[in-house]
C-alpha cells in the first residue's frame, strides 16, 4: 500500500493543490479534477483509497443536482469524459437506492450491489499499479541503448522487382493516358505477331540476308506458329522494317533488314 | 572475405554482424550468415560463448523475444542519456494504463479496455501504441460490428528487454487492499 | 554510478556511448558526458587508445566529418549484408510505362514511345531496362535518324516467369464496361 500512497502524492500532488474530499467538485475545479484523473473509477478510488470515503456516504441529491450543472459546462470543455462521470454517479445512485429497499433474507452476500462496482475498482487498481511498473521499467530508447556500430554498406543492390501486375498496372495507366483503350485491343495474336517481329529481326541483324523459308521450321513448329510467324514477316514488311527481293518469279525470296539504301 | 572456416572466424563475424545490428537478431536471421554451414546448436553454443566473452565489458548480450542484441550494461544509461535529452518521451497515464491492460489482459477489444478503465478510448492513445509497434491487431471479435482485438507485439518485449509476456511483473505481485463493504 | 574518477571509467563510458550511438559523435557531444570535467586533449588521447584497444578486434574506431565512430572491418560487411540484402527502390513509373508499351508494342522506337506517352524519353529510363537485359536493340527504322527499334528480351520473360509474349495479359481484360445509353 505504501508504494500506492507514494504514486498518488507524485500524481496528484504537484498537479493541483486542492484535493478532491468527496465526489462534490466545485465547479471551477472540474476542469482540473478532469485532467487530474483518468475518469470516476480513478477519482472514486482515490477518494475511497485516500479519504476511507464509504462508497454509501456520498450526498447523491447534491451530487446529482451538481452533476446536472456540469453537463452544461461540459458542452463546451470535454463532453464524453462528463458522460463518465454522470453515468458513474446513475450507477452509485442506483447502488445506493437499491441498498435503501428491504432486503430479502435469502439474498446471498454476492449479491450485494457494491459487489460489482468494487470488483471493477479493484481490477482498475491492479492495471494502474500494472501501469506504474510498466512506466518504471527499463525501455529501449529510454534507459536502454543497443550496439549500433556502423558498417560499410557495399552495394550488393539487388534489382527491384517487377510483377506481371506491375506491368499490366503501368500498361493500363499508359491506355488510360493515350486513350487508346476503345480503339485499340491487343490480343493473344497480336502479341505472338509483334514477339516474331522482333525474332525475325534479330535474326536478320545477325544474319544479314535470309531466305524466306529459312525463317520457317516447318519441320517442328505448329501451323499457327508458322501463320504467326508468316504475318510477322507481312507486318515488318507494311512497317519498312524489313526489305524482299526476289530475282525472279519463282525463285527464293530474299529478307534482310531495310537499310534504306536501294539494291 | 572467404566463408569461415573455423569457430573463431564464426564468432567473429557473428559478433561484428551483432554489435552493428542496431535490434535484435533471431537464430534465423544469424544461420542466413552461413549459408547454412552451420548447426543450431552449434550457433546457440557460440552465443553463450560471446556472452561470456563480453562478460567483464562495457556491454552485454542479451536474449530479448525477438533474439539476441549487444546492449550498454545498466550502469551507462545515465551517461547516454546526457548524450540525447530528447530521449523518447514519457507516456501519459492513459496511455500506459491502455497498454497495462492489453498487456495482461490481451487479447482485448477497445470495449474491454473501456470496461476496466470506466472511460472511452481516446483513438490517439491507440495510434501512439501502434506506432511505437507495440500493440496490434490480432483479429476480430465474433460479436456484431467485430470489434478489432488487440495484443502487445514482440518489439514490445523487445524494448522492455523481456523474452516473453511470462517475464511481465506478476499480477498478483500488486498486492492490494480489499475495499471494505461495510463499515 | 558516481561520476568516473579514473581514466578506465572514463574511456569505459566512452566505448559503451560510441558503441550505441548509431552515428558519429563529435569531441563535444563526448565532452557532455563528463560535465565539464574533461580536458579536450585528454579526450583526444582517449580516443587514440580507444583505437588502439579495439586494433585487433571487430569493429574499428574512425574518424569521419561530423565525429568518432565504431565501425565493423571491412572483412565482416559482405555478411552484415547477407542479412538485409537491400532492395533498390522500385521502378519510376516512367520506367513500367516505358516497359509495357516495348512489351506490347514492340519492336518500338523511342519515338513511338514518345508519342504514346506523350512525353519524352529520358535516356537514363532506357539505359536502366538495358542494363537489367529486360530489352534490347532488335534493329533500326528506316527513317531518317534511323532510330533503334527496341523489344524485349527471353530474360524479360523469364523473369516474368511467362514463355512467350502471348502470355501477357490481354487487352480485352482491361476494357471498361460500357456506359448503358438505353435504360
Amino acid at each position: 500500500m505504501k508504494s500506492q500512497l507514494n504514486l498518488d502524492a507524485r500524481i496528484y500532488g504537484e498537479a493541483f493543490t486542492e484535493l478532491p474530499q468527496d465526489l462534490y467538485i466545485p465547479p471551477d475545479a472540474l476542469e482540473v479534477y478532469l485532467e487530474a484523473f483518468e475518469g470516476p473509477l480513478d477519482l472514486l478510488l482515490y477518494l475511497i483509497r485516500k479519504h476511507n470515503l464509504d462508497i454509501l456516504d456520498i450526498p447523491m441529491a447534491q451530487l446529482t443536482a451538481q452533476y446536472i450543472v456540469y453537463v452544461e459546462k461540459m458542452k463546451v470543455i470535454k463532453l464524453e469524459l462528463a458522460a463518465d462521470y454522470l453515468l458513474m454517479s446513475a450507477m452509485l445512485i442506483e447502488i445506493k437506492s437499491r441498498m435503501l429497499l428491504p432486503k430479502p433474507v435469502e439474498i446471498a452476500e454476492e449479491d450485494d450491489p457494491r459487489a460489482e462496482l468494487v470488483r471493477r475498482l479493484m481490477e482498475y487498481e491492479a492495471i494502474k499499479l500494472a501501469a506504474a511498473r510498466l512506466d518504471i521499467m527499463p525501455q529501449v530508447g529510454v534507459d536502454i541503448a543497443v550496439a549500433a556500430a556502423y558498417y560499410q554498406h557495399i552495394s550488393e543492390i539487388k534489382p527491384p522487382e517487377v510483377s506481371l501486375d506491375d506491368l499490366v498496372e503501368a500498361w493500363r495507366n499508359v491506355l488510360k493516358r493515350a486513350k487508346l483503350n476503345s480503339h485499340h485491343k491487343i490480343g493473344k495474336e497480336e502479341l505472338s505477331v509483334r514477339e516474331h517481329m522482333s525474332q525475325i529481326l534479330r535474326r536478320l541483324k545477325t544474319d544479314g540476308m535470309v531466305e524466306f523459308s529459312q525463317l520457317f521450321d516447318v519441320a517442328s513448329e505448329g501451323l499457327a506458329k508458322l501463320v504467326v510467324n508468316f504475318l510477322a514477316i507481312l507486318e515488318l514488311a507494311k512497317e519498312g522494317l524489313i526489305r524482299m527481293t526476289q530475282q525472279q518469279a519463282f525463285s527464293p525470296i530474299y529478307l534482310q533488314v531495310n537499310t534504306g539504301e536501294r539494291a | 572475405m572467404r566463408e569461415p572456416d573455423n569457430i573463431t572466424e564464426m564468432k567473429q563475424i557473428l559478433e561484428a554482424v551483432l554489435l552493428t545490428a542496431g535490434q535484435p537478431l533471431s537464430l534465423d536471421d544469424m544461420l542466413k550468415l552461413f549459408a547454412g554451414r552451420m548447426e543450431r546448436t552449434t550457433l546457440r553454443m557460440l552465443m553463450d560463448e560471446l556472452k561470456q566473452d563480453w562478460a567483464e565489458k562495457t556491454l552485454e548480450l542479451v536474449q530479448v523475444a525477438s533474439g539476441y542484441r549487444f546492449q550498454a550494461k545498466s550502469q551507462f544509461s545515465e551517461f547516454i542519456v546526457r548524450l540525447n535529452p530528447e530521449r523518447q518521451a514519457k507516456y501519459s497515464r492513459a496511455v500506459m494504463e491502455t497498454l497495462a491492460i492489453i498487456a495482461y489482459r490481451q487479447p482485448v477489444t477497445r470495449g474491454d479496455i473501456e470496461q476496466i478503465r470506466g472511460v472511452a478510448v481516446n483513438p490517439n492513445v491507440m495510434r501512439q501504441l501502434q506506432e511505437r509497434d507495440w500493440i496490434d491487431v490480432v483479429g476480430q471479435r465474433e460479436v456484431p460490428g467485430r470489434p478489432s482485438l488487440y495484443a502487445t507485439t514482440k518489439h514490445f518485449l523487445d524494448d522492455l528487454n523481456l523474452r516473453s509476456l511470462a517475464e511481465l511483473p506478476q499480477m498478483e505481485d500488486f498486492e492490494q487492499t480489499e475495499i471494505p463493504l461495510d463499515s
